[in-house]
């Protein structure tokens, strides 16, 4: 199983060197074929045809920060969730264990219910 | 919290034609807006001094290339209250009717750009696919199918031709049928109505306050319509009613002009049924003196043209009162306190032309 | 024209053997050199020369081969493809034709295969009549030349950074999809039968890099609708990856597996649910009524995954002029533009190998074909290959993403967020509830 | 024909005859009056206010050469009758009160007047160009401003030598 | 013959080590969040070389996806001074 594991990887590892070559080589390649004739106007920052005033990368009011931080939460409860749909037996499957899941599936509904809440109060 | 300032425009998707939207944002809600205008200055009213009377609806005609006929037939009606002829019947009837026809085909034009704006690709195609067969309806009547040069003063160019009205009839029915498609494809469209409904909200009060007329108002619950309440041509002796929606916002904007599209039908089909024999032109003096003006109901609102001749074969003075110059200044209300993906929403249904904005 | 043909060879010729002659030079000298010396042959190239005939080295150019062939086969064969149809089908819906340039468009080829009789007849065709199929590849040909524009005030290293991570993300989804059961590169074979315990959850993490990169790509160009569409789109993507995760969870309870060749062979068992046994319908998790909310939930998070139009909304082009991408021009605007419906196209795979049954078919008839491996056997082969049902079956759910894409407009960026945290994950929450009811509570 | 007359008679009424130079009904529901620049605020305020004159249609500046007008086309919706104003500027000094504190909607109109006649509306809270480049130096609607050709007219005659 | 999992191990390893130096000294906050985002993926796959297959895919689940975009949306909130080198317009 232990082979067979790294076995398994190795594809992806070489796979995972040529899918970081495609677009470099692409790039690469592109620089023979293309011609560059930047000019200070071309290399401006596109505004619609203005130019730019102020920058963008500014203290930015970035609204959906709560999405964020609850989308972490959920990806380790949905991990722990993953875990036990993975080893759920149907035959050996207790009262008790399932009113657990279902306790937790609760406490995770309530909680995001009530982050969305304050995140509906927070906004802007 | 940092706000900062974008430039919508003038190289913008969401600015059908050149001009600046300038937002202020706080994250993704709009603090402020403020448009800027005048890439498309052409300086008009200066260079219809320079011309005569007659040759300047050639100009007129290009101040907006989706409803030129409505914008040269403004100024002919001003130049002949200024020189004191009337049209006679026939060529009021074939006013109407062009006036109509294009009216159409401008709403039409507007829907073509506002499915894109909110990301409906398709509705673009739909509503220029429909938009050909008035602008063939166009060809037929005036030969032309974008810059129609169709009103004169004092009449009309020509004369429509006998097998008009049945073409015109036809093509009606199946637009009529061709306009429940449209409205399905928007209006049962859960996410357009997302979009839509409360987006982009102005009162009444403030809508009136800042200049705004054309379906932009009648959206706020206003039941003002200058073909009603200022008649001019043939419009007195059709029956119509005003299109009037009472929510102020992009939905109510939307409605308003899909089913201005079906009044339009009407007066087109009443205006056929109607129309006399006789001649369509009388002839113009070729100098005048005094002032005047007439305003007429544009497809985008209330459009002016005020003349003043000193007895000279050209105007001494012409100003153009274009609606989408008040109405986009009125963007700013509409848009505070909504989102930066609203804005589109908002800009698409006020239906901006640019060439008759900046003149 | 011929003249200039057989000079190019003998020059090509002659290069190829100059080029041969100057490799075996070092072999020439250590040859020599050992010669010199009096030994027979130094030691260290024996072992080198017998690597490079060994096993080893045979395995890892099988493996570089097999490894070009999914590359290929992900981009220019099925991205082509893909491609090609969401424009051809986008066109019907809007009452067009669409792409039309055929190959009897480009001069030479009607000029030379179009004079032959009855084999060039295609090549004729005026170029209003093709089929339109290379006009993705011309596409691609014209990024290609086009000049690479660098924003002056943009973070230069981040800003050719970001693209490489989120194509090789991208890319990096191929290499757990299986094609069929004997069309994979990540896995391994255990008692004759391919495994790969782990896959979808790889391809799940797989999906769950590109925010990363994508934020750092519109943080790089400096620019306000680069940085609010990067924003917009690592919020969107890390919103939807959520009750995806959640929804495979509710098919895992089912399936009790993450192996996707596990999962295809339980869906091509007929039909059963606890008592319910249905012999002709096939047993693929979306006949599962209990399965449906997941079904319906991954489908609408595939969508977002891959930011197709009801939820394009980090590229809006209507408000944020290209979104994140707007700054990149070239090659690279190609990439992470085009590397989109590669997205589409893994999400499609996953969606067909969760629910749709993978790559099993119908057999109609087998023909026996030599075993390479053990000489002398034959082994059965159905006609129609594991693949095609495959690749069908991702045509098909792509079309499905195409009609709903352009028959609907775009969402606001707070009601996608919304509908996905609001909707979805309540939504996939119950759906792993009734799985473990249905599995745990009601049949034990 | 009673709403022209009483919104006149309001008018005289209210500032006396003096205050307007020219009084008339050009036609149905249109009033116009011509007032010197210093009554102009208080006669629109009046009508805002008394008359429910609600809507600013548009704001003309004319050059007459010896002096400046500002012509405001004013509209009633709910009595559905336009009033027509005509404020006369001295050439020397083109200043004139602003409207904006009646009507939002006269900022563009006026904005504009200002770009292409440079006439000042004192009161104005953004008196800058609308149409032209910020730094364009020249209001070009005045008559001073040259035009390129006097005439833009090649008859056939003049281009063929006759027929 | 070389072992290939040393091989692999020295250079994840290396590029572990480089990029959290990286981490450290970066000047502008977005590249460290990059770096660190480098160093969570070698992490998971030294997890691999481990043969913990299931720990790797949530360290590249949740570390390498979840956390770094979560410090950028923070990074985004600082003020511009932290951000990177002092500017004097603000």
């Amino acid at each position: 199983m232990a082979t067979d594991l790294l076995a398994r990887y190795l594809p992806v590892a070489l796979f995972a060197i040529f899918a970081l070559l495609f677009p470099v080589g692409t790039f690469l390649a592109t620089r023979f074929i293309r011609r560059d004739n930047p000019t200070p106007l071309k290399d401006l920052t596109y505004e619609c045809g203005e130019v730019p005033e102020g920058e963008a990368m500014i203290q930015f009011h970035f609204q959906y920060y709560v999405f964020a931080i609850i989308f972490v939460v959920f990806d380790v409860a949905a991990i722990f969730l993953l875990l036990w749909a993975l080893s759920f037996d149907a035959t050996r499957a207790t009262q008790v264990g399932f009113a657990a899941i279902v306790l937790f599936v609760a406490i995770m509904f309530a909680a995001t219910n009530y982050a969305l809440k304050k995140e509906e109060v927070l906004y802007i | 919290m940092a706000e900062m300032w974008i430039n919508m425009g003038p190289q913008h998707p969401m600015t059908h034609g050149l001009w600046n939207l300038r937002i202020k944002v706080d994250g993704e809600t709009i603090v402020d807006a403020e448009p800027e205008i005048g890439y498309l200055h052409r300086g008009y009213e200066k260079i219809m001094e320079v011309r005569e009377f007659q040759k300047n609806v050639v100009l007129t005609d290009r101040l907006c290339y989706v409803s030129s006929i409505t914008w040269s037939h403004c100024y002919c009606l001003a130049c002949e209250e200024l020189m004191d002829i009337e049209a006679p019947p026939r060529g009021q009837y074939l006013r109407v009717i062009t006036n109509e026809l294009q009216r159409i085909a401008s709403h039409l034009m507007w829907l073509a750009a506002y499915g894109p704006d909110l990301g409906l690709l398709t509705a673009l195609l739909w509503a220029l696919r429909e938009r050909e067969l008035f602008l063939d309806l166009l060809q037929l009547i005036t030969g032309a199918r974008m810059n129609q040069n169709f009103p004169r003063i004092g009449g009309v160019r020509n004369d429509m031709p006998s097998d008009f009205g049945k073409y015109c009839r036809k093509i009606i029915a199946h637009f009529r049928k061709k306009l429940e498609e449209h409205e399905a494809l928007f209006e049962q469209s859960k996410i357009f109505q997302m979009r839509t409904i409360g987006v982009g909200k102005i009162s009444r009060q403030e809508a009136v306050d800042f200049g705004v007329t054309g379906p932009n108002l009648r959206a706020t619950g206003a039941n003002l319509d200058l073909r009603k309440l200022d008649p001019y041509d043939a419009y007195p002796d059709l029956n119509f009613e005003p299109i009037v929606a009472y929510e102020g916002d992009s939905y109510a904007r939307y409605k308003v002009r899909m089913e201005e599209m079906k009044l339009s039908c009407d007066l087109i089909e009443q205006a056929l049924d109607r129309i006399p024999d006789g001649p369509y032109r009388v002839k113009p003096p070729r100098r005048a003196e005094g002032e005047a003006f007439r305003r007429t109901e544009d497809s985008r609102g209330e459009a002016l043209f005020y003349v003043i001749g000193d007895g000279d074969d050209r105007p001494y003075r012409v100003k153009i009162r274009s609606p989408v110059f008040s109405n986009i200044f009125a963007a700013p209300i509409m848009m505070r306190g909504n989102k930066l993906a609203d804005v589109v929403a908002i800009m698409g249904s006020i239906d901006v032309c640019v060439g008759e904005m900046d003149k | 024209m011929s003249g200039h043909l057989i000079d190019l060879y003998g020059w090509s010729g002659a290069l190829a053997s100059f080029v041969l002659w100057l490799l075996s030079l070092p072999f020439e000298l250590l040859n020599w050199i050992a010669l010199q010396t009096g030994a027979q042959k130094p030691g260290p190239l024996v072992g080198f020369i017998d690597w490079l005939a060994g096993p080893d080295l045979t395995a890892l150019v099988a493996l570089i081969v097999a490894i070009t062939i999914v590359l290929l086969w992900a981009t220019a064969f099925h991205l082509l493809i893909i491609m090609w149809i969401e424009r051809k089908m986008y066109s019907r819906l809007q009452d067009r034709r669409g792409i039309m340039i055929g190959l009897g468009s480009v001069e030479i080829l009607r000029n030379t295969i179009g004079r032959i009789p009855i084999l060039g007849a295609p090549f004729r065709r005026p170029s209003h009549l093709g089929t339109g199929f290379l006009q993705t590849v011309a596409d691609g040909v014209k990024l290609f030349q086009k000049e690479v524009i660098t924003p002056e005030k943009a973070d230069k290293w981040m800003f050719h950074t970001a693209p490489v991570i989120i194509a090789a993300s991208t890319l990096l989804l191929f290499v757990a999809i299986p094609w069929s059961d004997g069309f994979w590169l990540m896995g391994s074979i255990e008692n004759g039968r391919p495994v790969n315990p782990l896959g979808i959850l790889f391809i799940l993490a797989a999906f769950s890099i590109a925010p990363l990169g994508i934020l750092i790509a519109g943080w790089a160009s400096n620019n306000k609708y680069t940085l609010i569409g990067g924003m917009r789109a690592a919020a969107q993507l890390m919103s939807y990856e959520i009750p995806m995760l959640l929804c495979i969870i509710a098919l895992v309870v089912f399936a009790g597996t993450l192996d996707p060749f596990e999962l295809v062979r339980k869906q091509t068992a007929p039909f059963s649910l606890g008592p319910v046994q249905i012999s002709f319908l096939p047993n693929w998790y979306v006949f599962n009524p209990f399965l449906w909310i997941a079904f319906v939930v991954v489908f609408v998070t595939v969508i977002a995954e891959a930011e197709r139009i009801p939820f394009d909304i980090p590229e809006a082009e209507a408000e944020l002029v290209e979104g994140w991408t707007t700054e990149y021009s070239g090659m690279r605007f190609g990439i992470v533009f085009g590397f989109k419906w590669l997205r589409a196209l893994a999400g499609a795979a996953l969606i067909s190998i969760l629910f749709l049954g993978g790559w099993s078919g119908p057999v109609f008839a087998t023909f026996m074909v030599p075993n390479m491996a053990a000489a002398g056997q034959m082994y059965p082969v159905p006609i129609l290959p594991q693949e095609f049902w495959f690749t069908l079956r991702i045509y098909l759910i792509f079309v499905v993403f195409v009609w709903i894409g352009w028959s609907v407009p775009r969402v606001r960026i707070d009601q996608i967020l919304n509908i996905g945290w609001k909707r979805l994950v309540p939504l996939s929450l119950l759906s792993i509830l009734l799985a473990a009811l249905a599995r745990g509570a009601w049949w034990s | 024909m009673a709403v022209e007359g009483e919104t006149l008679a309001r008018l005289k009424e209210r500032f006396g005859e003096e205050t307007f130079r020219e009084t008339g009904i050009v036609r149905d529901r249109l009033v116009k009056i011509a007032i010197d620049r210093k009554d102009l605020f208080a006669v629109c305020k009046f009508l805002k206010e008394e008359l429910n004159v609600e809507h600013l249609t548009c704001v003309t500046a004319v050059d007459w050469r010896d002096r400046f007008e500002s012509v405001y086309h004013l509209t009633s919706w709910s009595r559905n009758f336009m009033v027509q104003i005509n404020a006369q500027i001295p050439h020397d000094d083109p200043h004139i009160d602003s409207l904006v504190p009646l009507w939002n909607g006269a900022s563009v109109h006026e904005r504009e007047a200002y770009d292409l006649m440079g006439i000042v509306y004192d009161g104005h809270p953004k008196l800058e160009r609308i149409l032209l480049p910020k730094d364009y130096g020249f209001h070009p609607l005045r008559k001073e401003f040259p035009q390129e050709v006097d005439r833009q007219y090649v008859s056939r005659r003049k281009i063929g030598g006759g027929g | 013959m070389v072992d290939g999992e040393l091989v692999a191990f020295v250079i994840l390893s290396a590029i572990e080590v480089a990029s959290a130096i990286m981490v450290v000294t970066a000047k502008k906050l977005v590249h460290n969040v990059f770096w660190l985002a480098m160093t969570l993926i070698t992490i998971g796959g030294i997890y691999l070389l481990f043969r913990a297959e299931l720990i790797a895919l949530i360290q590249i689940i949740v570390y390498a996806g979840a956390v770094p975009v979560l410090f950028l949306f923070g990074i985004m909130l600082t003020r511009r001074k932290i951000m990177e080198e002092p500017h004097e317009s603000e």
